[in-house]
């Protein structure tokens, strides 16, 4: 499909400004001088409406979504995204605010809906992980786990620490160890044991002095709990190291354990997962970070405070915060969705959620344990992974050619090749919102492709064919990039 | 309302297979002692009744007053065939897009994304977006820091104060030196340069809407081995000198102006773009053109290497999700402006403008400030605490800009107006006699 | 903003293509006498300002009044996935699907709606909507003319007033014997049929809410060979005895309940059913299942020898547009209510009315009306003009039911109240406090 | 794709219903004896709404739309539906809106809004019509033909004239002769000339006495202007017969001339094809009716009136009216929406789409007939027709196959088989909207089935073959009907 600057017509509008109600003058001096001046005017497309229309409209139809199909993702989250959230952001009183009103003085009173949102957000998320106190502003998963790791430096600098390390389990997310470098730390990798999780004897090898803090997710990405998960705290605190927890996985345990229970002390939620707003197509997300007491006073300002008469207001005045880490308040129209999701499932929906998410992964488990292999067949949480080890051996049959199989047969691939623990991943996250039927479904195509792995692996390494596009040549993309359209 | 589907059978016949007694055993694995003590959220509520909450809390938000508010966020139109596109379920209940051939839908857009913001700022490469403008400029000091290996980061005071707030905040741990200096005038610039600076960080137009020829700002930071950094905005840089045409290395900036809502601070979008020479150092997702075996073109992430799931802590940035439906939005925003739309819409901010300093300063005890060229914003002084006055507008219904005061102490009466193609004349009118009024 | 994509050079290039010098030559077959003296048009406008200006005709309306305002048309909750589906331009900037192949997502969605306005009314058939229950109507009243060639409509004063006047006005030219009267009672309905009546016209829920069972009343019709043609509401159809039940020969009603806005009146859907002895006699669309070449199950319009693009003055019906998008709305209603929710639904107004009647009733002055079973709506009598009580209770911002006076000028101190399942306790409570109030 | 019943499983809920805040004992009471309740539940389906999102969000996916490509659509002016008047008539001050309103006591004034967007509308389309009042209240094109033929009837009848024959040319739409039956009215058919159009000799013939009306369209359905309009008006009048213009086609002739010009009487016009309001797959549309002055008085009650101090109000005071023909108002919505395209386009768009609408068509005449036989190839307005008798004749090529052929082609057919009055019809609308690209490609399609269908027939009896289904057996349909899914 041409872009939309093939379909460019030199002259031709796709909208009209409001009619010019200001005296001719005040245009005719808007040309800049040569020197303020770009040389010519960006090549942008000259279309209509009706050509933008079209060409977004039939670009939507080559992808794949949750509201066309299951989209197993692991540790992605890809559940149902209601519809009425969309348009509660979409209130003009919301989505018309303009974030400085607040910081007006008598500016807080003006914006006591939005302000409220972002109150009542954080009073719910402090219940559901247990922690002291939120912060909405991160505007994604591993912005929350920037902004957490900018917090266990703020903690050691003002205590004096010299720490310089973040531990970080070899089954973590890249955003994990990514982050921590980014805020300035050291990055060493713990294994996990054959049981699929870090174990605290492993743990203690690597807990030196130097141990800022150790990142890890519970259930981690092979879906497992870590039943140890206290006795690590307790020596990482010992140490005066933080708990670090990537909530991306935080689906798998809602009602049923809180980060701060399980010794954590500060934690990020991925609301674009766990609280049902869409992805986007990679964003935008929103990965609000909570902390237990001793952590709050480095929260980034604004905070979010309630007066003695009910109403909210911003707090700035927080001399020992890390500062801003976002220009307002977040993702406000993400939290807003999250905000009403919950407020939609309440205590009850959400444990339900958490309950048929492993009840959903649990099933696929032992489903497709009849004709794949699963390292850690065991009961697990939110996402199961399975190996295609076997596939590559006996048959030729790569990781990447079950999940390109997956498409023909009308699914979104799993997450595949990671976690790096696990050869030949893939790693399968059905979500509670995936109905029984296509849970079948998914395990019958999954059995008919370790069916032609065995009799047609060629059919596999063909895969997909169904598609707009065959599989692209990466390699040739990365080697000469052509990421801009020439002129 | 929970979406759960499972019925009871339904729910039966899984633990039946699973082999266990209840979903309570799926989690055996969660010691007892470690569970929860409370429970404490409220009751669900129908779609209804949250509806009914949200639009009650909506209508405490005073967000009908004629916003003459900007400060680097801008009170624009938004055509309606924006958010028609942005409501397909195809293109926001979709997930990054790691398997190409079923998303071809959102990479191709990001192609053309990528290919806009190259244009408008006259740039070689841009990535997929970053969060906001702030976080791209982090991202982009990190970039100058780990190309030149160099610790400082020379930064004018006209970029937006909030970027530079968010700058220290982000750099607390990085053992870098961070100095802030008015680098309007090339001398300052020149004076304040030295081989330790890894980036020139400038503004255009700046924080009180100037607009500059930066040429020469760039040419002496390049002289140094020093990056240059160009924060903009991207409705000004449909005419104004653009980054790559004054020598910028890096341009970031916020993208909310290309027709995303203001929506109380999010979601935005940070746009980012460099030269092909720092291609391969750019933070974040980057869409690609290739092919597949029969030679179709098709579209796909690349440059992976740079990313945190490849490279994990060597990777350029930690950034994962982006801000992908608000840079679709953008994208179709800009596609229905079109070359000439995007230059008229630059030029109607402008002459609002234009007018309403003319109409403000012709209120007595209402001084000007700056002179030369202005985007859609700008600086008046009052006779009064700018913040006294916004809080007197702001009583007969209108926002009528910023008051400085609250980041530069010395301009406790300088009031930042802007105005874009939303405001009428009518309401630029009641702007003036209201400020008047109230002086 | 006009939607016309011609570039000048375009215009050129086809104006030559054709022959002609100008766009103007392409008008040279129309007499330069008939072409207009005046065309007095407004100045075109922008999108913005256009939605300025409907937003501020919108703030005149009171929409928000609480509305306890029914008459057969009500204040329902539509959950937001309805106009999510609704949205999506492939099926609302389709037209009827008279290309098969390209049509199947419309034509499916109208053979499961017919489906469930089978179901709901109990009946074999449906067509694919009728403009509204009151157009519906008269199409039925037609089709039992046509089927029994006889003159004579015997109309139920209970049916809603407006259909009741819409039957007069369609029927003025055409030689029929409309006559209304009270044929709540068997007996009185004994007495006014005869074998000149081609259909008895009934309504369950009536416009006073009652709850009937018409089977007797359908027999007696029967036995005089007339057909009975029942309007009913289809939420209401979730509990209450089916027309095919009860013995009916055409269901019609209003299908606005069925998450459809109350929108100023339109648009709406009028659903009609009937059994599959007369389906061949139906007027509209019907969409079918069948076959392709392959035995591939596909769908198309069906029983198109009905109608008017084939069989023009015989047709059953002139219609052509109906109201595809609204059943395709009522459709995805009626699946996310579902089975049980549907039941519920209606439960849960009937439950709020019979509160809500219960307060009412409580204050002195006001008077029962009616006793049995009703739906969602009730009569009660006030010690005053309704019309005054309506007037005062609007100015305390609720609207508090239709006053009866309007249409039955017998009844002007009755009051006819509806209660949805949007109304909370509070607001009955507000309503039944306002009314003691004003009494 | 199963049906949204068979997807049903029982005990599955799409939606929650509000909290109960009333006594349960309410809804106790609310079961009702068996003599008032149905025997059991209806079975509609039980699903989530998950479910219902991926149903119809998939069924939508296999429809053809404005959105998606061109839909040369003749007569049924399938031009672009701006994005933004979907979401005007959304607007709760509008949507949310009870139509018995303004019938309260003083509640007029507190819809003026909604009565401004009637009132206004009937304004612009008086000027665009030359006709001295409007009703809003038709719901769609028939329906206004219907009130319009009611409203002949009732001018008659006043006069006390007995006349009992409506004309129509043979190639009127359907709906004409349809609605004339339906109003009680003898059709009596007139042919046209080889010119193409009604001629007033011809005419002369058929005007009798007895005839209350006549039906015409100008341009007529092939497309071409008559120019004799204004004598056939001048002979009915002199018969005190009114002359009643089907408004389908006015996209052709805005702002070069009004049907009262043309001595028309009786206006109906299609908002959902002039005015730009979307199809919606066969409806809602809007078919607002426009008499001269002498036939004001027996419009429709309600009327929307103006008073002295500028409100407006319901005026049912008409007491030589036809009475009610809609529950309310009409189609507010979609008036609503033809307002809104109205304003933006102005007088100076109206004409401007005409002129391109008819630029369009002649621009796809002129380029077609190198392929095409087209019996009228001169000067033609909104559509052309073409004929594929030859292609029958010499190839064994149907009307349906060069139709069918076009969808593989990634085009909506034209209409087919109309107008009657000419074989093998292929009657083709492009509308204004529709960029010159897509012409010159609607063009080589076509150039590429009259080749197809000299070297490859086959090819075009077997088209589509690019659909979810191929070519139907609607013989069967019809035959053994299947209209609703059995329980």
């Amino acid at each position: 499909m041409s872009t939309i600057f093939e379909k460019s017509k030199p002259g031709r509008r796709g909208v009209d400004l409001p009619t010019r109600d200001i005296p001719q003058e005040f245009y005719e001096a808007t040309e800049l001088g040569a020197e303020y001046s770009r040389s010519k005017p960006a090549e942008l497309p000259e279309v209509s409406e009706l050509d933008v229309v079209r060409h977004f409209t039939n670009l939507s139809t080559k992808n794949f979504s949750v509201d066309k199909g299951m989209y197993p993702l692991g540790s992605c989250t890809m559940k149902y995204n209601p519809k009425f959230t969309e348009d509660l952001a979409r209130l003009p009183g919301m989505a018309g605010l303009h974030p400085l009103l607040p910081q007006l003085r008598r500016g807080g009173l003006l914006a006591q809906g939005a302000l409220g949102v972002l109150y009542e957000t954080e009073v719910l998320l402090k219940e559901v992980t247990g922690m002291d106190a939120f912060t909405m502003q991160p505007m994604a998963g591993a912005h929350g786990e920037l902004t957490g790791i900018m917090l266990i430096a703020a903690y050691h600098r003002d205590k004096g620490n010299k720490k310089s390390i973040i531990l970080v389990p070899d089954s973590a997310h890249g955003t994990n160890p990514a982050s921590a470098a980014l805020a300035g730390f050291e990055v060493v990798t713990v294994p996990s044991s054959d049981e699929g999780v870090m174990k605290p004897d492993t743990f203690k090898e690597y807990l030196t002095d130097d141990v800022a803090g150790v990142m890890m997710t519970n259930p981690n990405t092979v879906g497992l709990f870590n039943p140890y998960i206290k006795e690590i705290a307790d020596l990482a605190h010992a140490k005066d190291a933080l708990l670090y927890y990537d909530g991306a996985n935080l689906n798998a345990i809602m009602g049923y354990a809180k980060p701060a229970d399980l010794g954590f002390d500060i934690v990020h939620l991925n609301l674009h997962k766990t609280m049902g707003t869409p992805h986007g197509g990679g964003g935008p997300g929103s990965g609000p970070v909570g902390v237990v007491e001793k952590l709050e006073e480095f929260l980034p300002v604004s905070r979010i405070k309630q007066r003695q008469d009910g109403t909210l207001f911003l707090d700035y005045d927080q001399p020992k915060s890390i500062g801003y880490i976002a220009p307002f308040y977040g993702n406000f129209g993400v939290t807003l969705k999250a905000y009403a999701y919950m407020l939609a499932l309440g205590g009850e929906g959400l444990k339900k959620a958490s309950e048929h998410a492993v009840l959903n992964t649990n099933y696929l488990r032992v489903k497709l344990a009849e004709n794949w292999d699963i390292p850690f067949n065991k009961i697990c949480k939110h996402e199961v992974v399975l190996s295609s080890s076997d596939k590559v051996e006996e048959y030729g049959v790569s990781t990447l050619d079950v999940a390109k199989g997956l498409i023909d047969a009308g699914f979104h691939p799993p997450t595949v090749y990671f976690p790096l623990v696990i050869k030949e991943a893939l790693m399968i996250e059905p979500t509670e919102t995936e109905p029984l039927e296509n849970l079948d479904a998914f395990v019958e195509a999954m059995t008919k492709i370790a069916e032609a792995a065995k009799n047609d692996p060629e059919s596999l390494h063909n895969a997909p064919v169904t598609t707009p596009v065959g599989r692209l040549d990466e390699v040739g993309a990365a080697r000469k990039p052509n990421v801009v359209l020439p002129e | 309302m929970d979406f759960v589907p499972h019925t009871e059978e339904e729910r039966a016949r899984m633990l039946e297979a699973i082999g266990v007694g209840s979903t309570e055993e799926l989690f055996q694995d969660i010691p007892p002692e470690l569970r929860p003590k409370s429970w404490n959220l409220p009751q669900p509520l129908s779609e209804f009744e949250v509806r009914r909450r949200l639009e009650a809390m909506a209508d405490l938000n005073a967000h009908d007053l004629t916003c003459f508010l900007g400060a680097g966020f801008y009170d624009h139109y938004s055509p309606a065939a924006v958010d028609a596109i942005l409501r397909r379920g195809e293109f926001y209940t979709a997930y990054t897009p790691y398997q190409a051939e079923v998303s071809q839908g959102t990479l191709q857009a990001i192609y053309e994304y990528q290919t806009a913001i190259a244009r408008l700022t006259g740039m070689d490469v841009s990535n997929a977006s970053m969060y906001d403008g702030g976080t791209a400029m982090f991202e982009a000091a990190m970039m100058a820091v780990r190309k030149t290996k160099k610790t400082k980061l020379l930064i004018c005071t006209s970029l937006n104060p909030i970027y530079r707030v968010m700058l220290r905040s982000y750099t607390a741990n990085l053992h870098l030196d961070l100095v802030e200096a008015d680098l309007t005038k090339t001398e300052d610039l020149q004076k304040a340069l030295d081989d330790k600076t890894a980036a020139v960080i400038l503004q255009n137009p700046d924080f009180f809407g100037r607009i500059h020829d930066l040429s020469e700002h760039a040419a002496q930071a390049k002289a140094q081995k020093a990056m240059v950094i160009m924060n903009t905005n991207p409705l000004a840089l449909a005419v104004t000198k653009t980054p790559g045409e004054m020598g910028a290395d890096i341009a970031v900036g916020e993208g909310q102006v290309l027709g995303l809502p203001l929506s109380f601070g999010g979601p935005y979008l940070g746009y980012m773009a460099t030269t092909k020479k720092l291609m391969r150092s750019l933070p974040g997702r980057i869409a690609g053109r290739t092919v597949d075996h029969d030679g179709k073109v098709g579209y796909c992430l690349t440059l992976q290497t740079r990313e945190q799931h490849i490279r994990r802590e060597k990777a350029s940035s930690n950034i994962c999700s982006n801000q992908s439906l608000c840079a679709v939005g953008a994208l179709v925003f800009m596609s229905l402006m079109g070359k000439q739309g995007m230059v008229d819409l630059a030029r109607m901010n402008m002459a609002k403008a234009a007018y309403a300093k003319k109409r403000l300063l012709a209120i007595e005890s209402v001084e000007n400030v700056d002179d030369g060229p202005f985007f859609n914003e700008f600086r008046i002084k009052l006779p009064i605490d700018a913040r006294k006055a916004v809080s007197m507008m702001i009583d007969k219904g209108i926002a009528p800009g910023f008051p400085l005061g609250r980041y530069y102490p010395d301009q406790p009466n300088n009031l930042l107006v802007a105005v874009t193609e939303k405001r009428t004349k009518e309401e630029i009118g009641y702007l003036a006699e209201g400020l008047e009024a109230v002086l």
